[in-house]
């Protein structure tokens, strides 16, 4: 009926998340156009609809609302925490709405409404976790984070994978801290405690957002080195190291999908694109930039597909569909919602990208219910015919959901 | 006037109040006949919906006023600049959020029929007691209350009693609400952490996503707050009202003609306390999720704001600020979604600067500046 | 020659009228008690003299120099020296600080308090190293007009000077008054309600009455017709 | 050193001149109260003083401001406290109503009612009733409110909620209004009023609370002299019912009132006696009076 | 030039001296064959088979072999992608010299394009490092000796026995002699002979060194009946008795460390919340953008930085000032702007510097931009004062630690014995009284909001030491400003210097016990119970006048 397709971006302009949210609203912008260029979509063009969520979970909520019924929007492509996406979720399933999630998330979740383009805990966590055990021969383990979701669900998989993997309890030391901490002096000598008794150690962080320069630079500063105690981290990606002095990080590690530092040709002319439409050639590439890439062309495609832009229609059209990988192969959007991608692992460079020194053979499905978990390893999703169940009980062959 | 045979007697010279609860009157009756009895008795008719979003959001609104004359009875009449009063709010939304959590059921995604989804992936295994008694939406009821009422007082009885004031007490305030944001972030605390409570369902037995609960919820919140309203406004026009406002203006003096000032400041911080319970427990339905970001000193700071932008001291003027500030708020943030900050900054510069007695104050300026003109028509 | 004279002075507070078209003249040299019943505006026509408050209409003049649109402390600079009604001691500095706060205004940048003050006052000496906030009434009453002096101004605004004091204390600041009047030739306006004292003290008298000037005239002029009509109630 | 001085208190206490032991105390006191009492505490000055401090000592930071002081005031008395600044007269005051803890040494109100236990709000329900020497009144009521507020009635929050003016109760607000002479600005604000109407209103809200006990710390500074005149008059009328303690430095104020007088210096009693006596005293023309 | 090592110094002098060698041997071509074999071998993908072929180097007896192994530790060996053939880079401007590896001739001068680095990972330079390190335990210089040594003793193992000893034998510093030992003792723990092992446990048992107490544990570890996996009698009770030596010695090392932790905490707590003192304390302007001017001073840090990238270490000396100048300005205009129309409404200007904090945000966002910028640590302030193995400060906190109490020292000297100070103090108690005394209050206003706007300004310049430069930055430090202020008594500066301190080592004493939230937790209950004993903070203002009356 409306003479343009309307593209809701919901992602925090203001508050805390601005510092990593307000790319992915360029990245989206960016990717209006290029379509806009490109004839726009079933001959309309495309129309963005951005609002700021402020990094107040309500208002995320509010927002959403707002985007479908006010503004009547077709898809909408945002959220970076989890805890705003689960303030979304009740009101884009009500509303029967279309939401491209583009972070790496804790998993546990699967929505008919909801497109997971960032990685499952199987899709970085536990990839990490086999380099460092079988590439550094790591014995004992600490499992840092901020005490939220992702970090305790992702640390609980860790656990349940590391012990089923053999090693000891002792040899886990588990520790949360609040959001924003910035005081790591006891922490990190704890850790070097726990380090220097002859085992080879890592620390496995799931640390969130602004709490890991003081982190890191503590590390440095009480002479551990990458090589003594290397750090893999989930959430420190290239646009955060951009606003780091990078020194102390240099050598620790990141576990993502997608490194700006990977030479492919689609890479670079997505950076180049980004670039351009920045206007800055300072400006880095990041992993969830590329989810949002991937989610946005697929969405294009399924849209082309099903040549509408009605949910229903959408949604049944996505799965399946391919995009062409930023690091090479294919991205698959699967039944449950969530991608196949490939992992990789790099080390901190100086100059603040990361190089890849491991990386998977082939592309990892991404699992939305883990298999780690007492809770949740029966469940599956699937939503395609006949089962269409975000969280389907193997064993019972009874889908949870009402 | 006629109109004052529908108001009680202390209201009488309350032009603001009873404008301000006509208002309320009529825009919930319109809301409840065009969204409600027409598409019931017409069901193509729907030309005058007002959409949902406006009305979940509207409700937001009476909610946060609500919150505002609660804050404005301690501050503006008893001169308790409370830093911390989102804490109650939010206490009384979690109240709220624990009913809603038990209402899901086994309606989760794990399917759990007792135990709320973040509780069974983080493999607890049964229910902490404090959440016992929360199936029962007459327990919760009393818990909204009790809740912020026994933290108000015990909070108060310590401070009170030792005779913090001014600053500090501000400070403390915030230092509780601080500690308690801290608390609840804790995933140990059972109470969800940074996600909160959220994917609710239903409240007793309605479906939450249902236009008609959600009309029902919105007029609860229009009475509580007209309730609200009046019963505060019963308070500072009785003479405790009064002995409220001489403690803030001179405590010494009111303790020395026989005022037991602490129990004062208690008693209207705990009803304070209370208001700002049910405010919460009615924002959550609508809003969808309770999380600790509520209890952020900063919502408080923002709280204080939008009662000193509508006029400290006059409950009306608590209620205007509210709906002005939360409505350029989400104006700007959809209008200017980049520069909403510097709207929103200058708004409150520019209030505090030109509106000294907030937008009540300009009101009754202008009010004067006609019954003068009135005046001197009548000598000329 | 008049050292102060203010010319149809109005002042408010709010819409309230306090002074009206108020005529003041304070000749160089002259020792004035400023008289009449509470709230005829004394206090405040001190303190629009001070500058404390922006006169809303009229002038004021001050040694040749319109001292309308100057701001207090400028004024204070001129060498007007205030001693307010209450005092207003800086509660939470010591009694040198309180006496140094004088000496900012110095024209002569002078860092030294002048030895005078404490022989005037020598209970200010004592207590040299106490808050201010702690003295008694009376000894603050004394560390204001200290502080006042600190300044060496060319002429002195005392409002009620001896409300609150002992009775010794209340001769010897009726001493020093008249001495710094009459050697130390500094102007004195005080605003004063009790009869003995002003007789004693003052040389000229002004009665006020709603903001007005009513009466004026050399202190052996005040009668008893005029203290009856203006000064009791 | 504490509890040694703790101990001289409580023998002090078991061998005051008016002690009664409760159990010689009539219980009929109780029902005379009447029954809108809202005492926990029923006064009883049968057996003599009604205000009675002894061995009192306060000191700020090493600075002895009340030393030893001893002071008995009977029912119905007039006393002038004079003596120089800084002797310790607001102090005092501040000690009998609870603002200021003693040090050590005992502060009884008739004979059981020890006052450095109490709140101030449980003294002034008892019956003091205190002026300050710097007015303080409620600044945003106006003078009506100010009286309303004082009125002697329960001052409990649940009362105040409910209570509305009594015919009589409004009555009483006017008459006082009359004394006070502010019938006029009945309903300005009360912070317009000038230093000396201040002072009105904080003696008229002193009547409004009909103490037992009315202490005034200097209730003339800033007045002229009728009005001075005026409160003479109306302390003195005051007295007989009420005991009143004045603090005054006017001289002249002083003797039209006194019959009593008491000169503090330096924290403790110098001389005590009637006017006349107290006139001649050389010390006190000395520290205080002056030729 | 640029390394990736951790230890700069260490890195520079290996360079050094390699380079005086190679140019000293002039090493000959001709017997570079094996060399040759090895070099394309570290071209492959997988890092065990590269492993491998470094350890192979490694053993190649040569000056050159080193310093390939330097190259691949620095990130400075690549490869070309035309031929293949590696080579050692040099960044030069915006090209890379290129030299063989071979014999260190140069190439040629290339574009980046053209090269690639051959990738190394964390196990592939620990090799490296460990590799070289035994080479250099013998070497001349003797802090090459000290840092290989250090460098052996994080991961030894038995084959080096030998070498040790042989190099404990040439050893003349008495210091290293000790390490040598422990080195030793480490190793001879595991030795067939128990007099053996009874000498390296007593040996051990001296030490604080981490892997000390661990190859003690080691020694003492029980099957999952509980009882010792070790027979000998006299090894365990001697491991025991040496454990808990080193336990009770660690112990006191960790109180020390807390403590020290604590004060550290405290100095930044008293940085952020000194400038608060002045403008909350001292005028009584409920600031809440005090965050943002601290935000304002790192990001003049930042700025200053960009502006002279080559002087990162002078970098920070010159933010100091600028940052003041900065801050201050933006104070003395906050001042100016609005605050002046405010005095007398206290809780008014709550609400506005709120509003100017959420401008100043925004301006940041707006004009620099969302993301964090980056703040370089210079040299001097990395690293840490190392007193033994067990114990060791880090230098940024000790600096900070006395800048804060710089700062505060200057701070108190200006408002207690200036004449400024003076006329601050009288503006605050009696805005009117001091104007009637000739004070020129709205110059003393401006002076005052800007000095402590600019405190707060150079508090930010040693915070973006420790944190994240952000638009957020000042968020995160407003409310424990306040609060320090509070607890020590508003308008006191001694109060907040003795609240900060308290409240970080509190925090730091309880951390370990509850955890980071937990602490921080108990602190603020702390804080408020603390508040009913003494209403008006620490160390409260006195005197009759301050009871309100
Ligand atoms: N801040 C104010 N706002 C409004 N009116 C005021 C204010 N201060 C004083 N007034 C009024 O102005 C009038 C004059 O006051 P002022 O203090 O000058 O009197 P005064 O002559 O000094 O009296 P007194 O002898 O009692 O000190 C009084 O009627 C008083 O009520
Ligand atoms: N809170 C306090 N801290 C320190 N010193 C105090 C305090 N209160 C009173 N003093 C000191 O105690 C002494 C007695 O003071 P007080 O006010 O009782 O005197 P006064 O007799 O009322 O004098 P005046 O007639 O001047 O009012 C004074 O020297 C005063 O400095
Ligand atoms: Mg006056
Ligand atoms: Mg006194």
């Amino acid at each position: 009926a409306a003479d343009t397709i309307k593209v809701g971006v919901l992602h925090s302009l203001s508050g805390t998340m601005a510092i990593s949210e307000t790319t992915l609203k360029d990245t989206v912008l960016m990717m209006i156009e290029e379509q806009n260029k490109k004839g726009g979509l079933l001959g309309k063009q495309l129309e963005a609809v951005v609002v700021d969520p402020a990094s107040n979970w309500p208002l995320f909520a509010e927002k959403t609302r707002e985007l479908i019924e006010k503004e009547k929007v077709d898809v909408i492509f945002g959220c970076w925490t989890s805890v705003s996406r689960k303030s979304v979720l009740p009101v884009i399933e009500e509303l029967n709405g279309l939401l491209f999630y583009p972070v790496q998330y804790e998993g546990e979740e699967s929505s008919k409404n909801v497109f997971y383009t960032g990685a499952a805990p199987n899709q970085q966590a536990i990839p990490a976790v086999d380099y460092l055990m079988n590439d550094l021969e790591v014995k004992r383990w600490v499992l840092a984070g901020t005490d939220y979701v992702y970090p305790r669900t992702t640390n609980k998989i860790l656990e349940a994978y590391l012990i089923a993997k053999g090693v000891k309890k002792e040899d886990i030391m588990i520790n949360y801290t609040p959001f924003g901490h910035s005081d790591w002096q006891s922490i990190v000598s704890d850790i070097k405690k726990f380090g220097s008794q002859g085992k080879k150690t890592a620390v496995v962080s799931t640390i969130n957002g602004d709490a890991n320069v003081p982190f890191y630079k503590e590390l440095g500063n009480q002479n551990i080195s990458s090589e003594d105690i290397p750090v893999i981290a989930f959430s420190v990606g290239e646009e955060e190291l951009s606003g780091i002095d990078t020194k102390p990080l240099v050598g620790h590690l990141a576990a993502w999908n997608y490194f700006m530092s990977v030479e492919n040709p689609e890479n670079e002319a997505f950076i180049k694109k980004w670039q351009a439409f920045i206007k800055s050639d300072k400006r880095v590439t990041n992993d969830p930039m590329e989810a949002t890439y991937i989610g946005f062309e697929m969405w294009a495609k399924a849209v082309a597909k099903a040549k509408s832009v009605e949910t229903d229609a959408v949604e049944q059209a996505m799965i399946g569909v391919e995009v062409a990988n930023l690091t090479g192969g294919m991205a698959v959007m699967n039944k449950n919602h969530h991608l196949s991608k490939p992992v990789l692992i790099g080390e901190i460079q100086d100059d603040g990208q990361i190089e890849t020194v491991w990386s998977t053979e082939s592309t990892v499905a991404g699992d939305a219910w883990s298999d780690f978990l007492p809770s949740s390893k029966d469940l599956i999703s699937d939503w395609t015919a006949p089962i269409k169940c975000g969280n389907y009980n193997t064993k019972t062959k009874k889908c949870l959901a009402k | 006037m006629i109109i004052n045979y529908f108001f009680p007697q202390f209201m009488h010279k309350d032009t603001g109040g009873k404008i301000l609860l006509s208002l309320l009157a009529l825009v919930t009756i319109m809301v409840i006949i065009f969204n409600f009895l027409i598409p019931l008795l017409l069901p193509e008719a729907s030309s005058w919906h007002m959409p949902t979003y406006m009305v979940t959001l509207l409700g937001k609104y009476l909610c946060l006023a609500l919150l505002a004359i609660a804050l404005d009875l301690v501050w503006g009449y008893c001169g308790i600049l409370s830093l911390g009063h989102a804490a109650f709010f939010a206490l009384g939304g979690y109240a709220m959020g624990m009913y809603l959590m038990r209402q899901i059921g086994d309606r989760g995604v794990y399917g759990d029929p007792v135990l709320p989804d973040f509780m069974v992936f983080l493999n607890w295994s049964e229910l902490p007691w404090y959440w016992y008694g929360f199936e029962s939406f007459a327990f919760t009821a009393l818990m909204i209350l009790l809740v912020p009422g026994l933290l108000a007082y015990v909070f108060g009885w310590m401070t009170f009693r030792s005779r913090v004031t001014g600053v500090y007490l501000s400070i403390m305030t915030q230092a509780l609400t601080y500690a308690l944001m801290l608390a609840f972030f804790r995933n140990e605390m059972g109470l969800g952490g940074n996600n909160g409570l959220t994917d609710f369902k239903d409240i007793l037995g309605f479906s939450l996503q249902s236009d008609s609960t959600r009309i029902v919820i919105f007029s609860l919140s229009a009475a509580a707050l007209a309730m609200g309203y009046i019963a505060s406004r019963f308070i500072v026009e009785s003479k405790l009202g009064k002995t409220v406002v001489a403690i803030r203006d001179a405590e010494l003096r009111t303790r020395f003609i026989g005022y037991k000032v602490e129990n004062f400041k208690l008693w209207i911080f705990v009803f304070s306390a209370m208001l700002a319970g049910v405010a919460g427990a009615l924002y959550v339905p609508q809003v969808g999720i309770i999380n600790p970001g509520e209890f952020s000193p900063l919502n408080s700071i923002e709280l204080a704001i939008w009662v000193a932008i509508g006029g400290r001291g006059t409950l009306f003027g608590a209620v205007i600020g509210a709906l002005i500030v939360n409505y350029a708020k989400t104006y700007f943030t959809g209008a200017l979604p980049e520069l909403w900050l510097f709207a929103l900054g200058t708004l409150f510069i520019v209030s505090t600067l030109y509106l000294p007695k907030g937008v009540v104050g300009l009101f009754e300026r202008f009010q004067n500046r006609t019954e003068n003109n009135k005046l001197e028509e009548k000598t000329a | 020659m008049n050292i102060l004279s203010t010319k149809s002075l109005n002042q408010f507070y709010g819409e309230s009228h306090i002074l009206w078209d108020l005529d003041v003249e304070i000749k160089q040299g002259s020792c004035v008690c400023l008289m009449g019943r509470n709230g005829v505006g004394k206090t405040t026509l001190l303190k629009s003299i001070m500058g404390l408050l922006p006169v809303r209409s009229g002038e004021i003049i001050f040694d040749e120099q319109a001292l309308h649109n100057k701001s207090a402390s400028a004024r204070a600079q001129l060498g007007i020296g205030y001693v307010p009604q209450g005092r207003e001691i800086f509660s939470q500095l010591t009694v040198l600080e309180n006496l140094q706060t004088g000496l900012i205004a110095r024209k002569d940048k002078s860092k030294k308090l002048p030895e005078k003050i404490f022989e005037l006052f020598p209970v200010l000496k004592q207590m040299i190293k106490r808050r201010g906030g702690d003295l008694s009434g009376g000894q603050q009453q004394q560390l204001a007009i200290g502080r006042a002096l600190a300044l060496e101004p060319k002429i002195l605004l005392l409002d009620e000077p001896t409300e609150g004091i002992q009775p010794n204390v209340v001769q010897e600041i009726g001493d020093i008054i008249i001495k710094l009047n009459e050697e130390a030739n500094i102007t004195v306006v005080m605003v004063e309600q009790k009869l003995p004292f002003a007789r004693r003290v003052g040389k000229e008298f002004i009665i006020m009455e709603r903001g007005r000037t009513m009466a004026t005239g050399a202190m052996d002029t005040l009668n008893d017709d005029l203290v009856k009509k203006y000064l009791t109630v | 050193m504490n509890s040694f001085s703790q101990m001289q208190d409580k023998v002090r206490d078991v061998l005051r001149r008016d002690r009664t032991f409760n159990h010689t105390i009539v219980e009929e006191n109780i029902f005379l109260q009447g029954t809108h009492s809202v005492h926990h505490n029923t006064l009883d000055a049968s057996h003599g003083p009604v205000l009675y401090l002894e061995d009192v000592s306060v000191s700020f930071d090493g600075f002895q401001a009340l030393n030893k002081l001893s002071l008995y005031i009977d029912d119905g008395e007039l006393r002038c406290i004079i003596g120089p600044n800084g002797a310790g007269k607001t102090t005092m005051m501040d000690v009998i109503t609870g603002k200021t803890r003693p040090d050590t040494g005992l502060v009884y109100f008739g004979q059981t009612m020890d006052l450095t236990q109490m709140a101030e709000h449980d003294i002034a329900i008892a019956g003091i009733g205190r002026k300050f020497q710097k007015p303080t009144i409620f600044p945003e009521h106006s003078v009506w409110e100010n009286l309303e507020l004082a009125m002697k009635t329960d001052k409990g929050v649940w009362h105040t909620l409910f209570t509305v003016l009594t015919s009589e109760q409004k009555d009483r607000i006017e008459e006082v209004m009359l004394i006070i002479g502010l019938q006029e600005l009945c309903y300005a604000r009360a912070d317009l009023l000038s230093h000396g109407q201040k002072q009105w209103l904080e003696i008229g809200m002193l009547l409004m609370q009909d103490p037992r006990v009315l202490l005034v710390d200097e209730p003339v500074a800033g007045m002229t002299h009728q009005e001075m005149d005026r409160t003479a008059e109306l302390l003195t009328s005051l007295a007989g019912k009420h005991s009143v303690v004045v603090v005054e430095h006017d001289m002249d104020f002083v003797r039209s009132i006194a019959s009593q007088v008491t000169v503090l210096h330096e924290g403790s009693v110098l001389a005590e006696g009637t006017m006349d006596e107290v006139q001649n005293n050389q010390k006190v023309i000395e520290v205080y009076l002056g030729e | 030039m640029k390394f990736i090592s951790q230890k700069n110094n260490l890195g520079l002098h290996l360079i050094y001296i390699i380079l005086c060698l190679i140019f000293a041997t002039n090493v000959s071509a001709e017997n570079n064959a094996d060399l040759e074999k090895l070099i394309p071998q570290l071209q492959v993908k997988n890092f065990k088979k590269k492993i491998a072929s470094v350890k192979q180097l490694a053993e190649i007896n040569k000056p050159q072999s080193i310093t390939i192994l330097e190259a691949l530790l620095d990130s400075r060996l690549y490869y070309q992608k035309a031929d293949k053939s590696v080579v050692i880079i040099q960044k030069k401007d915006h090209k890379y010299e290129i030299f063989s590896p071979l014999d260190n001739t140069k190439i040629g001068l290339v574009e980046k394009k053209t090269i690639k680095k051959i990738t190394t990972n964390n196990k592939l330079r620990k090799t490296i490092r460990t590799l070289l390190a035994q080479k250099k335990i013998s070497h001349t210089e003797l802090n090459i000796r000290q840092a290989a040594l250090k460098e052996i003793l994080t991961s030894s193992d038995a084959s080096l026995l030998p070498v040790l000893q042989q190099a404990k034998k040439n050893e003349s510093d008495e210091s290293q002699k000790d390490l040598l030992t422990l080195a030793i003792a480490l190793i001879e723990v595991d030795s067939k002979d128990n007099s053996i092992r009874l000498s390296a446990i007593k040996i051990l048992g001296n030490s604080v060194f981490p892997r000390a107490k661990g190859k003690l544990e080691q020694v003492l570890l029980t099957n999952d009946q509980g009882s010792f996996i070790e027979q000998d009698k006299d090894i365990i009770t001697a491991s025991q008795k040496a454990l808990k030596r080193i336990n009770s010695k660690l112990s006191l090392f960790s109180n020390l460390e807390t403590l020290f932790f604590g004060l550290s905490l405290g100095s930044v707590l008293l940085l952020a919340a000194i400038g608060l003192s002045i403008t909350f304390g001292v005028m009584g302007v409920i600031n809440m953008a005090h965050g943002e001017l601290i935000m304002l001073g790192a990001y003049t840090t930042y700025l200053v930085q960009q502006a002279m990238p080559n002087d990162i270490g002078l970098s920070l000396i010159v933010a100091i000032p600028a940052a003041f100048i900065v801050s201050g300005l933006f104070g003395i205009a906050i001042e100016r702007g609005v605050i002046r129309h405010l005095y007398g409404r206290p809780l008014e200007t709550l609400l506005a510097t709120f509003g100017i904090s959420l401008l100043l945000q925004q301006m940041v966002r707006t004009l620099i931009s969302a993301q964090n910028v980056p703040v370089i640590t210079p040299s001097w302030l990395s690293g840490s004062l190392v007193f033994n193995p067990a114990f060791a400060i880090t230098y940024n906190r000790i600096y900070i630690f006395f800048f804060a109490l710089m700062v505060f020292a200057l701070l108190m000297l200006i408002l207690k014995k200036t004449s400024l100070g003076l006329q601050v103090r009288a503006v605050a108690k009696n805005r009117s009284m001091a104007t009637a005394m000739g004070i020129k209050t709205q110059w003393v206003d401006s002076l005052t909001f800007g000095l402590g706007s600019g405190v707060a300004g150079v508090a930010g310049v040693a915070l973006s030491q420790l944190t994240n430069v952000g638009p957020n930055l000042g968020q995160a430090y407003i409310i424990d400003s306040f609060m320090v202020v509070v607890f020590g008594g508003v308008e006191n500066l001694w109060g907040t210097l003795v609240a900060a301190m308290t409240l970080g080592i509190t925090n730091k004493f309880l951390e370990p016990w509850v955890g980071a939230v937990m602490s921080k937790i108990i602190v603020l209950i702390f804080l408020i119970i603390f508040i009913q004993k003494r209403p008006n903070g620490l160390f409260p203002q006195k005197g009759r006048s301050s009871g309100g009356h």
